[in-house]
């Protein structure tokens, strides 16, 4: 296996382009470590792009958004302020990813791009309305986080393309986000059913919204009509119930060995419901 | 050293530091894996991917030619004409015609690297011709069960039975249909429980080195290093007196390395390799899907009981797969499931039944927790039918001494009411419950063990004393052994050294197992000790010139035993040990026996859960453990025994079991989807150490390894009825189970 | 002579009987008593059994078996 | 395969080794280094045995790879006593009898000190979470989570 190290990504586009054989990006590693680990790959030249300068910068962008570098973990996504008082459900998603330790290495490009239907990160930012920018040997792109994800294990990128930085939207006022998850335990596991709400409100009624479920279907999936049943709502119980049969009725689950279809379909409007109720707490400006 | 607040003694019963814990706090204590030595070769394992399948041809070629590899082994490098559980092991050690479970062993190399050895595994090709597969009890048991192995069943099983039926055992006492028609209320209910994994940190690991002589030497972690020679000596076929084998110290074990697995492929690869030494590692996946995890069962249990709670007669058929190879514990789990109870009669009958899954291996009660899970549950939702506190009907149903046990016998000394009254006494049994929150409450039981049992001591010139044992310290047991020692020898604690000792230092020792490393090494620790007491005590008498029957030893000194003896100032230790060069020698002593005297240990949980009707997720609220220790040498190491047989206990009750795909393969061979619980899943575990000491042993001690995780299964299984008044009868009780239970019991 | 219970699956061995009375002073007696009188018992009683003798499982084959003694064969015992 | 050559800093001492590049951070520090304090317990990032502070951050060792660490400052369990002294944390894990087998006790070592580096004065409920990644099996983790809040409370200078 080659190790390499370049400085920018148009050389690591370049050398991934070029390559024969099984070729992985490194980030934070904590998906193809453990990959090589039990054999699965075994990449014939590996791209560790943390030396590329800015991989580990969070920044303001232009208009008021957040341009996140690809190298940033969890836990420095945790400890930035004003990026968690903005969006609160893309980082508590990212939070949600592993332990302390893994929070210490795993990144939101490198969740976004293992393919997981299961990313506990990916719902929040297709909520928050994300795009990564992609460079690859044809320049660079940028294309919506919910086109990214193509099946389990699958994406968008093209040969040679990766993912060179994540931008989030400006927040703007009376928004609110929040991302929750079902797992057996209190920590540790895999999402079995997970969902992100993103709304915003004008005069106490939802005026936009966008929910996204995750583990319910080959790719994390947004669900329109789950957002479409709160939109011009309080949030009243009625509302609420409807978003909860909308985010049911769109999972389109497996029974697998964390949990039935049954009970992700169930749990999915559980979940909607109770983000959604975070979500608009926060819209309102409840420190919730 | 705080000392607790009774005390006859005056060490034991302390809080002491361990005597390894420097060593475990600085990383300095040497692990399985954590040896090296000159010359060294790394081994890796080629493992079936298939449930069950004929081994046509393996084709070793390309892995003897890759560059860096020393040695690959199959089956044909071991001896032919094993028996019985040696021909077990061996053919759990390496497949021999057909691989018989995901994860068995079909070849094993050796090269310069982890990393070539690794390549090398994966360029030994073999050929399988895919056989049907089985891996449910019930499955296997059905009348078109692909049939694991012909011939398999020992006579115990009558003939006409499944031949996937490999034991059958059946104990009864009393009328038992007689007591069901004397109950008011009679119930029955079929119950499963998954196969759960011992889930030790420290993967399986070994260092060893065999020469052409028949003579070698492995530095291994496990709980008993006698019983790796024994096997290890007969699996690849060597004279036992000719390995020796060194304990390192043990990251976990709870039974799971009481036997052999890699261990015999790196003596057989050294061998191969002109005597290198072989160092075998193994994944986590490895030891998820190649190790003994414990068996699942299929249980169905009948009880009748009166109005007022007494319990009229019992009656319980259990089925257990073990994996491709005799040995669930389904004799055991039968014994223990009524053991708490007086049972004016009972029926049991139980099956060993052959599927393609790993061999199992003893995990912590043996057979105990399915047994009380079937049996504690039923009795709960009875006593819930009839109105009874199920506290209430535990005491007036509660074995005592003399009582006959649902298994035959009578019970000595048991502390099973003494437990009861202490958890009824417990402030946590009156916290109030809110909305979605339920308490659950259940018993448990564990035989103990007593085992081949070899220690020795001697004293130092300085006065202090070094005591050898057999049984690897898991969780303590140096400190609790030194505490008897000094206590016996009257000395300071401090002034004790316990070492854990290879098999060359002393007569055959079985493993720490059967909860009784505290109480068999310690048992013959203060025989040891008394020996050299004896003898010293000889040596003032010489010294004094008076008869040795007349000295005795006080406080670390001899001194004469009255007036009559004589006035003598007492001599100590220090001052015999000082000249015992010129006295007649060193001053030891040794202790060999199996030791009677065993007692058993009875405990009693309650548990307080909070279910969220929307997810079924369960949360535990608070847990109490409450055991009869005997006498706790050691209390922080008794309580830290009943905290970690609950959480093992919780684990296997909410969210850890094996998952087996359609194709037979194992579907959660790591610790993300093998889930054992983790800190934020648990609260403080509160404990209760009750002594009622155990005649059977100088300071009292029961043993209490295993009893704690008993419980836990039905509790919380009570508790969740509780809380939402769905019954669950299968394990693991996770949320899909357990929110799809609360659907059908709103549902009617 | 000893009265020893067997539990019940061994009963196919016994023409039937439960408890068999065999002569003996030692638990190891006992057990080759039962394999004398009932030789179909052998390999069973040979893979492993524990002689509990009143309240006490016997350590060794030697453990003297007093008069009036309570005698019951269980399954060798064994644990984590 | 190639090796390569990395230059590190572990415990503040300087150190070279060769690493292959697919070994991993924990590897090089076990078999380059005879570090063995720091433990495999699953290869996967899922049970802490491994952990160190690379570079200031908690991290489990074996999901980095060995040269990864180069220009970086590795800390591990051996470098946490000073001379004699012990850390408070191994301090009170003795005296708690925070430990049965001592296999995960490294690990939740390391991610107790980095812990309380961030938050000295954390809750239960806090410290459960953070050592949510460090797998126990043999204590339950109660006097593991006492030690830790009670070392806390010691390093904040409150009395124990």
């Amino acid at each position: 296996m080659r190790y390499h190290t370049p400085q920018t990504f148009e050389d690591a586009a370049r050398i991934a382009a070029a390559a024969q054989g099984v070729t992985r990006f490194l980030a934070g590693g904590t998906d193809v470590l453990v990959q090589m680990r039990a054999g699965m790959v075994q990449p014939d030249d590996l791209i560790d792009l943390k030396h590329i300068p800015g991989t580990q910068d969070i920044a303001r962008t232009e208009d008021g958004g957040w341009r996140i570098g690809i190298a940033v973990p969890g836990i420095a996504l945790g400890g930035h302020e004003a990026l968690c008082a903005d969006w609160p459900g893309v980082v508590e998603g990212m939070e949600l990813v592993g332990s302390t330790q893994i929070q210490g290495r795993a990144t939101l490009a490198g969740n976004l791009c293992n393919g997981s239907p299961a990313a506990d990160s990916v719902p929040g930012l297709i909520t928050a309305g994300a795009v990564v920018e992609i460079t690859g040997p044809a320049g660079t792109r940028t294309l919506p986080v919910e086109d990214v994800p193509q099946g389990p294990g699958r994406t968008a990128l093209k040969p040679g393309e990766l993912v060179s930085a994540i931008i989030l939207p400006p927040r703007g006022d009376y928004g609110g986000d929040c991302y929750l998850r079902f797992i057996p335990r209190t920590e540790m596991d895999i999402a079995v059913v997970g969902c992100a709400v993103n709304l915003r409100l004008k005069g106490g009624v939802i005026a936009e919204a966008r929910v996204a479920l995750g583990a319910v279907a080959p790719t994390v999936m947004l669900v329109p009509e789950a957002a479409a049943a709160i939109v011009g709502t309080a949030l009243d119980a009625a509302a609420e119930e409807a978003l909860a049969q909308a985010a049911t009725a769109a999972a389109k689950p497996i029974s697998d060995k964390r949990g039935t279809a049954e009970f992700r379909r169930e749990v999915a409007g559980v979940l909607a419901k109770r983000a959604a109720r975070i979500a608009f707490a926060r819209a309102k400006g409840d420190t919730a | 050293m705080a000392k607790d607040e009774y005390r006859e003694f005056r060490l034991v019963g302390t809080r002491p530091d361990r005597p390894d814990g420097l060593d475990k706090v600085t990383g300095r204590a040497r692990y399985g894996a954590d040896m090296t030595a000159p010359g060294m070769l790394w081994g890796a394992v080629v493992r079936s991917p298939h449930a069950h399948a004929r081994i046509v041809k393996i084709d070793t070629s390309k892995a003897e030619a890759l560059e860096g590899v020393k040695a690959v082994v199959t089956r044909a490098d071991l001896p032919t004409g094993l028996t019985g559980e040696d021909w077990d092991l061996q053919e759990n050690t390496l497949a021999g015609e057909r691989a018989l479970y995901d994860g068995h062993a079909v070849a094993a190399v050796a090269a310069t690297s982890a990393l070539i050895a690794q390549e090398a595994a994966r360029l030994v090709e073999v050929d399988y011709e895919v056989l049907p597969h089985v891996t449910d009890v019930d499955a296997a048991m059905a009348p078109d069960a692909p049939v694991i192995r012909e011939g398999a069943a020992d006579p115990t099983v009558p003939e006409g039975m499944h031949p996937n039926v490999v034991k059958y055992f059946a104990f009864d006492h009393g009328d038992v249909e007689a007591g069901f028609a004397q109950a008011d209320l009679v119930m029955e209910r079929t119950y499963k429980t998954e196969a759960t994994h011992q889930g030790y940190i420290e993967p399986h690991a070994c260092l060893g080195q065999l020469g052409s002589d028949g003579k070698g030497e492995m530095w291994v972690c496990t709980q008993g290093q006698w019983f790796i020679r024994r096997m290890c000596a007969a699996v690849v076929g060597i004279e036992a007196a000719q390995l020796r084998v060194t304990p390192s110290e043990i990251g976990g074990g709870f039974g799971g390395k009481t036997t052999i697995f890699m261990e015999p492929l790196s003596l057989a690869l050294s061998r191969k390799a002109g005597g290198r030494p072989v160092k075998i590692v193994m994944s986590r996946s490895e030891v998820l899907r190649a190790t003994g995890p414990t068996a699942s069962a299929s249980m169905d249990v009948k009880i009748g009981m009166k109005k007022d709670g007494t319990i009229t007669a019992g009656k319980a058929t259990f089925r257990m797969q073990g994996g491709a190879f005799p040995g669930a514990p389904v004799d055991m789990a039968l014994y223990c499931a009524f053991a708490p109870y007086k049972m004016p009669a009972v029926e049991c009958e139980g099956f060993d039944v052959l599927a393609n899954r790993p061999k199992c291996a003893a995990y912590r009660a043996p057979g105990s927790p399915m047994g009380a899970f079937a049996v504690e549950s039923l009795l709960d939702e009875m006593c819930r039918k009839l109105g009874i506190d199920p506290m209430d009907m535990r005491m007036k149903n509660a074995v005592r001494e003399g009582d006959r046990a649902a298994y035959g016998p009578k019970f000595g000394s048991i502390g099973l009411v003494e437990v009861l009254e202490a958890t009824r006494a417990h402030p946590n049994l009156s916290i109030p419950l809110g909305l979605n929150q339920g308490r659950g409450i259940a018993s448990g039981y564990w035989f103990n063990h007593g085992g081949e049992t070899s220690v020795s001591m001697a004293i130092s010139e300085d006065g202090t004393a070094q005591v050898s044992v057999g049984t690897p310290d898991i969780g303590g047991s140096r400190a609790s052994i030194a505490l008897m020692t000094a206590e016996t020898l009257g000395i300071p604690y401090e002034d004790v050294r316990v070492n854990v000792v290879e098999t060359g230092a002393l007569g055959v020792n079985e493993p720490t197992h059967g909860s009784r490393a505290t109480f068999a090494s310690g048992k013959a620790a203060v025989e040891a000790a008394q020996h050299a007491i004896k003898e010293m005590c000889r040596r003032a008498a010489a010294e004094w010139g008076i008869e040795p029957e007349a000295v005795e030893w006080v406080d670390g000194a001899a001194q004469p035993a009255g007036p009559n003896a004589g006035k003598f100032p007492p001599m100590t230790i220090a001052e015999i040990a000082g000249k015992m060069g010129s006295t007649g020698g060193p001053i030891s002593g040794h202790h060999e026996s199996v030791p009677g005297g065993v007692g058993e240990s009875f405990g009693c949980h309650v548990v307080d859960v909070e279910v969220d009707p929307e997810t079924g997720g369960v949360k535990i609220l608070r847990y109490l453990v409450v055991q009869d220790a005997g006498r706790a040498i050691h209390p922080s190491y008794v309580e830290g025994q009943y905290q970690g047989g609950a959480a093992q206990g919780i684990g296997w009750a909410l969210n850890e079991g094996y998952i087996y795909g359609e194709d037979g393969r194992l579907q959660n061979p790591v610790f993300l989807d093998y889930r054992v619980p983790v800190a934020s899943d648990l609260p403080m575990i509160d404990t209760v150490i009750v002594e009622v000491p155990n005649p059977g042993h100088p300071y009292g001690v029961r043993g209490v390894g295993e009893t704690g995780i008993t419980p836990p299964l039905p509790a919380i299984a009570n508790a969740i009825q509780a809380a939402t008044g769905a019954r669950l009868t299968e394990l693991p009780m996770n949320p899909p189970r357990v929110l799809a239970a609360i659907k059908a019991a709103k549902a009617g | 002579m000893v009265a020893v219970h067997l539990w019940s699956s061994l009963t196919r061995f016994t023409d039937g009987k439960r408890v068999v009375e065999v002569p003996g002073v030692t638990a190891g007696e006992l057990l080759s008593g039962l394999k004398a009188a009932y030789p179909g018992l052998g390999p069973v009683l040979d893979g492993g059994v524990s002689v509990v003798i009143d309240d006490a499982i016997a350590p060794s084959l030697h453990t003297p078996v007093p008069d009036g003694a309570e005698v019951y064969l269980m399954q060798r015992l064994k644990g984590g | 395969m190639s090796k390569i050559h990395v230059t590190t800093k572990v415990n503040g001492d300087p150190v070279e080794f060769l690493a292959d590049p697919r070994e991993t951070l924990l590897d090089c520090l076990r078999d380059r280094l005879g570090l063995t304090g720091s433990k495999e317990g699953c290869g996967t990032g899922d049970c802490g045995a491994c952990s160190v502070i690379l570079d200031g951050r908690l991290v489990c060792s074996c999901l980095v790879l060995g040269v990864e660490a180069q220009g970086k400052a590795v800390e591990t369990i051996e470098g946490m006593a000073q001379g004699e002294d012990l850390h408070p944390l191994q301090r009170k894990f003795i005296e708690h009898a925070a430990l049965q087998c001592g296999f995960c006790t490294p690990g939740i070592l390391v991610a107790a000190k980095a812990l309380l580096e961030t938050n000295p004065d954390p809750t239960e409920t806090e410290v459960r979470y953070w050592l949510a990644g460090n797998l126990c099996r043999c204590t339950g983790y109660d006097k593991i989570i006492r030690a830790v809040m009670d070392a806390a409370a010691e390093l904040r200078g409150e009395a124990a």
